[in-house]
């Protein structure tokens, strides 16, 4: 009973949710707002993407700002060395991306915890490095422009671009879904927990890692990729930052990495509290202390997210105590047994 | 012939943990492997699921070749094993425990009602029912070992090899534990044991091999293995 | 005494014990009984929600390990707890971090060495790279550096092989016989027993029986239900 | 600067008393700080200025400063809210080449005229803009034109024979160093060597162990300040002597002589404006600034004032100064008119790009005088450069 | 000559990477803990350093009367207050989290305190050099060096060779275990974290000697850092040094033939390679964690 009415509940939450953001647009006031509609569903995306990887094997990735710069600059360079229409580039880049993480995955994912974080981070500096070097390839400093795929106004713009990050984030989503109710879910989640054990039980612990570290890749890149045609500029400063990749790591840590909706809930609260520094504290690097008491906060006292502590929050509401402990003696359970044959 | 070594060599820097371990392992039998702390067994293991390389020497499962393959693979082959230190995925349930060693196979959903039931009976047998849907690391020592067990049967292997399985384990499930051996062993599933109890090893086993410093110095059925002078003053110190 | 863990139910729930000086008692129990638990309230690492913890008449409830240790109180975890990246000698000579006598220490470390000959042997090597029953004996060796007046030992037989644990019951005896109270944890229950002076068995958070242990080990209802053997009546939960 | 809440009032049309809004996005904080604050002070000096007067056409003037955080994506997100959400009348542009390019291109999309003061480099002049305007005699590449000259028409016997260029990577620094590499390398100067660095860039013994070895006669670092100083006390600390130094806007920083242990002497640097300038609106500048901030202004402080002249000699002509068709007017005005600044009469081509050239600025007897070119000069130019 | 000179540069720069570096082991190896705010602090000590120079005077060298003990409390505060709060199962990740954060807050008010303009220490000395070989060393350079290797050594007999190094380790690996046995968990965890963070007092200082110091300077030195701890093997002190050195003095080398920024990349491409090679890391050890 508590099943159904639990998930009548997730449900209508789901509902309200899409609904929201489908009409947004039409409430947005000015064209302002809607663009910052845009940032906030490119930011639940790429949350949701990193996801994938975080939320599954534990594994986690300060690194996915680069892959989704990554998958920025491949769009941005397909359009404009290669001369590709826009989509089909980006659909290109995201398989390019893809690719491209199957070696990254293989050289970052041998090593566990504190290594693959500083793995990820080198990644970013790495790959800035080299987008800031090989100026004769990707621009360098000067920036890469990205020429807009369609010709509209540009309140338009923001809305058919919000729209498409609507659907990319349904798909993320859904994919995620997925693999969460997936027997190849379950392998990764027991990665989480204890790597060799799932190995010894037949996980090939190595090739699930990798796979979804390529799925998440390569959302990761259509995210930036998508970014890219709807900005416009790319720099590599912006694009290869630690600054992103520990956002979305923020967002999906405080909505619950656990959780189908814990990255867009991290996103909606992140992107808007970010706005709301910047108009608070605009005129001081302030806003770099509120991110990071917000995230300490996070981190210390809900840890496992938002969603999980509401939802911890009604469990302790509803009266019946769940213990671990055995409730009968080992009397009464002989007696059970002895019954029972 | 189905789980053998032959001239199993493993050194760590200084110390040879196996020394030319050469051992057959009967099919379909309840086999044990005993030896003093330190004489390679868990080593043993490890190098016949792939856990670690073995420096020489060949592992061979029903005539297959598994040398220095990677555990998955192992495991796939139908080698389960337990960890003698035990290890559970302590943030999931029991029930979640025991449902990851379920082969896995791609997006299908892992919450079909067999697969339920089946862990569920698993957790019955071990007398760790009530803890279904209690998160690993919120169980006892013993608790976790049976949880173990539970999830190495749910994979269904043909050979289960056990590290230690009684130890921390209250004695009179552990009787229970020993008839349920013997009842999967009836339904055909082979057993590699590790163990120091000795009334248990005795009691369950139909062929023991008696390890010291990496190899094996005897082998036999119990009512050998219980009077063979070697393995007294090696192992039972007496 | 009740104590739990987090939000939880309680574990144990009005439960007692004492333990004499220069007595071993033994607490049996099935898995999840609660055994563990009361160690660590009596050793510090876990506060109770109420009751008392005394030591020679003086109440320490609530006192950290640390001060436990002061007041003569020292405990042994079950499971594997040596520090795995220091060194054997490390693990022992920390055995004896509160002592500050050096000719003590060398004496102690002289006898550990004799009486485990694997302490000896590897002296030099990682702890973490022993074998389970070597790590095992390394802990116990550390914590026969002081000269508590209570011990708490969790199961500390779990992983040795027959022969160290013979050394492990005669170490127990020879700290009894010198006047040293010993609460004892132990699945290796009949052995265990026969070695203690009183013998406590618990259920659900709840002393079961107690009484002289010669006396608990001739019940056949509890043999039955907790140490192997024939059932006793049951006794009414809430 | 408190300004313009979000209220938005649509109709500011002309004619109405209600404040002429000029919203602009400024690197106050991030890497662009210091020379994005100096900007902030030559706007605030100009709405001071005009609205003394009595405002623009009437109005008076009220800026709206947002802060990018020397941030890219900011700086776009800036534009959007002052243009779309506040509903500013007018819009200027940033501080930095990294940021005048996205910002630009927002206000081009929203049809706004887009005059800036700090985007130099010929990027800026490359994108098809058509409502950019750069507020400056000369773009990157043509500041050290008045030197290159100097130097190619030196006796042969004197002229240097090599040398050495260190540019930051960031568009205004290299164009800068790269316009005169390429001119002195056309004059027949070798370059013996070439280093770019990232702007992130703290430790320079490594390039400077490269240039002390290849002893070059000449060295040019495309510098924005703190990099200049590095290098030089790096060059310092390996006993490096060239004949001739010049950095691009490092050496007009008031903090640099003593920053470099006051072995200034010979130091060479471009600057589009000079305090001293005879130009008729700049005694006014100088003094009103000097009454305002208690200090004289410097380059960036002129470029924030001049980007304010010429809007507002645009608005005085146009008669309107609002979002919509006006700011059309605007753009084709400023096509086709010349406007004087503090900095000097201006006029632009059709990319935005003004049509005049850098002065020339060396340290002399401890103190920053113009040398080039030689109607202008304050000092005589000193060459071979003392040692430092 | 340039090669030479290179040489002499790489070993300098080496050096006080191997202290700041040493002091990201110390927090890994030892406390499990990723210590991303290691650079932060190391630009903070910077900064006062700057400051008591800019403001009273003092020489940077004498900042360190007060920024190490000031750093030490800090250290076991930070540990005390607010690493204890985590749960020892996720400790690592989290750690990388919650440091990040710190590092964030550091900088914020470092921008919020000094604004974000470059500040360099303006020193008698700092140009002044003198001649080996027809090389040039920076007195600056040399004294940074000097505070290094005297750090670096301290720390090293600290770990090993005293009993509150012992008492930590233990404290680490088995907490419980550690305060059964008498070890004041807590105080001694605290110290460690004090230690550590003390050393970027010391290579905070001797940064400040000769390089610009601004806010957001830190993240430049996360990436060569953490390489270098992958590198030395994670957890070792000897290790840490020894790759600092080989790394400091490989960047300096590329930097002829290949320039500055592509000189950088040589710590991520080692990084790489060790992972490659020798995840373990190339100059120590670790345990294999299975059983
Ligand atoms: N990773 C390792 N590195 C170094 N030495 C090791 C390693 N693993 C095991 N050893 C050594 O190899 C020997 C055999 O260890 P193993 O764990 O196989 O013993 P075991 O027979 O399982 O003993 P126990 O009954 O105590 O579990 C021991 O001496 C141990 O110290
Ligand atoms: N950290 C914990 N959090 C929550 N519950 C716990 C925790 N540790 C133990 N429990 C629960 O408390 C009960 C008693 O555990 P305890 O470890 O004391 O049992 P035990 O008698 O020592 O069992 P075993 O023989 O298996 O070691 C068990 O039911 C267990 O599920
Ligand atoms: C002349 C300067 C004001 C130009 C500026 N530094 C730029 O990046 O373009
Ligand atoms: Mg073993
Ligand atoms: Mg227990």
């Amino acid at each position: 009973m508590p099943n159904a009415s639990k998930r009548i509940l997730v449900g209508t939450a789901i509902a309200l949710l899409a609904a929201a953001i489908l009409v947004f647009p039409s409430l947005a006031p000015n064209p302002y707002i809607l663009s910052s509609g845009v940032l906030v569903l490119n930011y639940a995306v790429l949350a949701t993407s990193w996801n994938f990887v975080g939320g599954f094997t534990g594994y986690i990735s300060l690194g996915h700002g680069a892959l989704a710069g990554l998958g920025g600059y491949a769009t941005g360079l397909l359009v404009v060395k290669a001369g590709l229409p826009s989509f089909a580039a980006l659909a290109v880049a995201a398989l390019l991306v893809a690719a491209l993480a199957v070696p990254l995955g293989m050289a970052a994912l041998r090593v566990r915890g504190a290594s693959f974080v500083i793995v990820s981070i080198a990644l970013v500096l790495i790959l800035l490095l080299v987008f800031q070097s090989w100026a004769s390839f990707t621009g360098g400093s000067r920036g890469l422009v990205v020429p807009r795929p369609f010709d509209l106004s540009r309140p338009e713009h923001h809305r058919v671009f919000y729209y498409l990050f609507a659907v990319l984030l349904a798909i993320a989503v859904l994919a995620w879904w997925l693999i969460d109710r997936s027997r190849f879910g379950l392998g990764l989640k027991s990665i989480r927990e204890d790597e060799d054990k799932a190995e010894a039980l037949g996980t090939p612990t190595f090739a699930y890692k990798l796979i979804v570290f390529v799925v998440s890749a390569g959302f990761t890149a259509l995210a930036g990729g998508l970014y890219a045609l709807w900005f416009g500029d790319l720099d590599p400063v912006f694009q290869f930052s630690i600054l992103t990749g520990s956002y979305l790591v923020l967002m999906a840590l405080l909505g619950g990495v656990r959780n189908l909706f814990g990255p867009v809930a991290g996103a909606i609260l992140v992107g808007t509290a970010l706005e709301y520094f910047k108009v608070e504290y605009g005129d001081t690097p302030l806003h770099l202390v509120a991110t990071g008491v917000l995230l300490a906060l996070v981190v210390l006292f809900m840890p496992d997210g938002v969603l999980p502590a509401i939802g911890d929050l009604l469990k302790r509401l509803d009266r019946t105590k769940k213990s671990s402990i055995r409730e009968v003696t080992a009397a009464e359970l002989a007696e059970q047994r002895k019954a029972a044959v | 012939m189905s789980l053998a070594t032959h001239e199993l060599r493993k050194a760590f820097g200084g110390v040879t943990a196996l020394d030319g371990a050469t051992v057959d392992f009967h099919p379909g039998k309840v086999n044990a492997l005993i030896g003093p702390n330190g004489s390679g067994k868990t080593t043993y293991f490890n190098c016949v699921t792939g856990m670690i390389k073995p420096d020489s020497g060949r592992v061979t499962y029903k005539d297959r070749d598994l040398t220095g393959k990677a555990p998955h693979r192992i495991a796939r082959a139908g080698l389960g094993r337990t960890f003698q230190l035990c290890r559970t995925f302590p943030r999931m349930t029991a029930l979640e425990n025991v449902l990851a060693a379920v082969p896995h196979g791609g997006l299908r959903s892992f919450r079909t009602r067999s697969d339920i039931e089946r862990a569920m009976s698993w957790l019955t047998r071990l007398g760790i029912e009530h803890l279904a849907r209690s998160e690993a690391r919120d169980m006892s020592w013993g608790q976790q070992k049976l949880l173990e067990l539970a999830g190495v049967l749910m994979a269904e292997p043909e050979t289960v090899l056990l590290d230690e399985p009684a130890g921390g384990v209250n004695p009179a499930l552990l009787d229970r534990i020993g008839t349920l051996i013997r009842e999967l062993n009836a339904e055909g599933r082979t057993f590699v044991i590790v163990e120091h109890n000795m009334d248990l090893v005795m009691s369950i086993s139909d062929h023991i091999v008696v390890f010291d410093r990496g190899r094996p110095i005897a082998e036999g059925p119990p009512s050998v293995i219980r009077s063979d002078e070697r393995v007294l003053g090696a192992y039972l110190g007496v | 005494m009740q104590a739990g863990y987090g939000r939880a139910a309680p574990v144990l729930r009005g439960f007692s014990v004492s333990v004499p000086a220069g007595a071993i008692v033994c607490l049996v129990g099935p898995n999840g009984a609660g055994k563990s638990t009361v160690l660590k309230v009596a050793g510090g690492l876990l506060k109770p929600r109420d009751g008392r913890v005394i030591v020679a008449g003086k109440d320490v409830t609530g006192a950290g390990p640390q001060q436990m240790l002061g007041h003569g109180v020292s405990l042994v975890l079950q499971g594997h707890s040596v520090f795995r990246e220091m060194t054997v000698e490390e693990n022992v000579l920390l055995g004896a971090y509160t002592l500050r006598d050096a000719r003590k220490i060398a004496e102690r470390v002289a006898f550990v060495k004799e009486i485990f000959p694997v302490v000896a042997d590897r002296w030099g090597s990682l702890a973490g790279l022993l074998s389970g029953g070597q790590q095992k004996q390394v802990e116990f060796a550390r914590s026969l550096m002081v000269d508590p007046k209570v011990v708490l030992l969790d199961e500390p037989s779990m992983g040795l092989d027959p022969k160290a644990t013979s050394t492990v019951f005669e170490q127990v005896v020879r700290m009894r016989d010198a006047g040293t109270a010993v609460l004892l944890v132990e699945q290796n229950a009949r052995r265990a027993l026969e070695t203690a002076d009183l013998g406590c068995v618990l259920d659900l958070g709840r002393v079961h029986i107690s009484g002289p242990a010669r006396q608990l080990l001739a019940d056949p209802q509890l043999g039955e239900l907790y140490l192997g053997g024939r059932p006793a009546e049951p006794v009414p939960d809430i | 600067l408190g300004t313009a809440g979000c209220s938005g009032d649509d109709q500011g049309s002309s004619g109405s008393s209600d404040p002429i809004v000029v919203g602009i996005s400024l690197p106050l904080t991030g890497d662009f700080s210091e020379p994005g604050k100096g900007v902030q002070e030559g706007y605030e000096a100009w709405a001071k200025v005009v609205n003394d007067k009595g405002g623009l056409l009437g109005r008076q003037v009220e800026l709206k400063i947002l802060d990018d955080q020397s941030n890219a994506d900011r700086v776009v997100a800036d534009y959007e809210q002052l243009i779309g959400k506040d509903q500013v009348d007018l819009v200027v542009g940033p501080f930095s080449t990294r940021l005048v390019v996205p910002s630009a291109r927002v206000a081009e999309e929203y049809d706004m005229l887009f005059v800036e003061p700090a985007g130099a480099a010929k990027e800026v002049f490359e994108q098809g803009f058509k409502n950019l305007f750069y507020a400056a005699p000369a773009v990157a590449n043509d500041h050290y034109n008045h030197l290159a000259e100097h130097i190619l028409a030196l006796p042969a016997d004197q002229r240097p024979k090599t040398a050495a260029y260190a540019a930051m990577d960031d568009p205004f620094a290299q164009g800068t160093a790269y316009g005169l590499k390429e001119k002195l390398e056309a004059g027949g100067v070798k370059t013996v060597v070439n280093e770019v660095y990232p702007p992130n860039t703290t430790d320079f013994s490594g390039i400077a162990a490269k240039v002390a070895a290849a002893k070059a006669d000449v060295l040019v670092g495309g510098s924005q300040y703190q990099d200049g100083v590095n290098l030089i006390v790096a060059l310092q600390q390996l006993g490096y002597q060239p004949k001739l130094a010049a950095f691009s806007t490092a050496p007009t920083n008031p903090e640099f002589a003593k920053a470099i242990g006051n072995k200034t002497t010979g130091i060479l640097s471009p600057t589009g404006y000079s305090q001293d300038a005879p130009y008729e609106s700049n005694k006014e500048f100088v003094e009103k600034f000097k009454a305002q901030f208690g200090k004289a202004p410097e380059e960036d402080q002129a470029n924030g004032y001049t980007t304010g002249q010429v809007v507002a000699a645009a608005v005085t002509a146009a008669g309107c100064a609002e979002q919509g068709e006006c700011q059309k007017k605007l753009v084709d005005w400023l096509h086709s008119n010349k406007v004087d600044t503090v900095v000097g009469p201006l006029s632009w081509d059709q990319t935005g790009k003004p049509q005049g050239a850098h002065m020339i600025q060396q340290w002399v007897d401890n103190d920053i005088k113009i040398v080039l070119p030689a109607d202008v000069k304050e000092a005589d130019f000193v060459y071979p450069k003392p040692a430092w | 000559m340039l090669l030479f000179q290179s040489i002499l540069l790489g070993l300098l720069l080496g050096g006080l990477y191997a202290l700041l570096a040493s002091g990201l082991t110390l927090y890994f190896g030892i406390m499990r803990v990723v210590m991303i705010a290691h650079s932060a602090f190391l630009i903070l000590a910077a900064y006062l350093a700057w400051w008591m120079h800019d403001r009273i005077g003092v020489d940077p060298l004498l900042s360190m009367v007060v920024t190490v003990p000031l750093f030490f409390a800090a250290g076991v505060g930070l540990q005390r207050l607010l690493l204890t709060r985590l749960r020892p199962a996720t400790l690592t990740m989290m750690s990388v989290l919650l440091t990040f954060a710190i590092a964030l807050t550091v900088e914020g008010l470092l921008g919020y305190a000094f604004t974000g303009t470059q500040r360099r220490v303006q020193l008698g000395y700092s140009s002044a050099s003198f001649e080996i070989f027809g090389a040039r060393i920076a007195v600056v350079k040399l004294i940074a060096f000097v505070l290094a290797v005297i750090a670096l050594s301290g720390l090293y007999v600290l770990m090993k060779r005293t009993r509150f190094g012992w008492a930590l380790r233990a404290t680490i690996q088995h907490r419980d275990a550690a305060r059964l046995l008498g070890i004041d968990t807590e105080r001694v965890a605290g110290y460690g974290f004090g230690i550590g963070l003390a050393t970027a007092a010391v290579g905070g200082t001797a940064l400040s000697l000769d390089t610009t110091i601004y806010p957001s300077l830190h993240w430049h030195w996360i990436g060569p850092l953490m390489a270098i701890i992958v590198v030395g093997g994670l957890g070792s002190v000897p290790g840490a040094a020894a790759a600092a050195m080989v790394l400091g003095m490989a960047q300096s080398l590329l930097q002829i033939p290949m320039g500055t920024t592509w000189a950088q990349t040589v710590f991520y491409v080692a990084l790489f390679a060790t992972l490659a090679f020798r995840p373990q890391g190339f100059f120590g050890g670790r345990l294999a964690q299975r059983f």
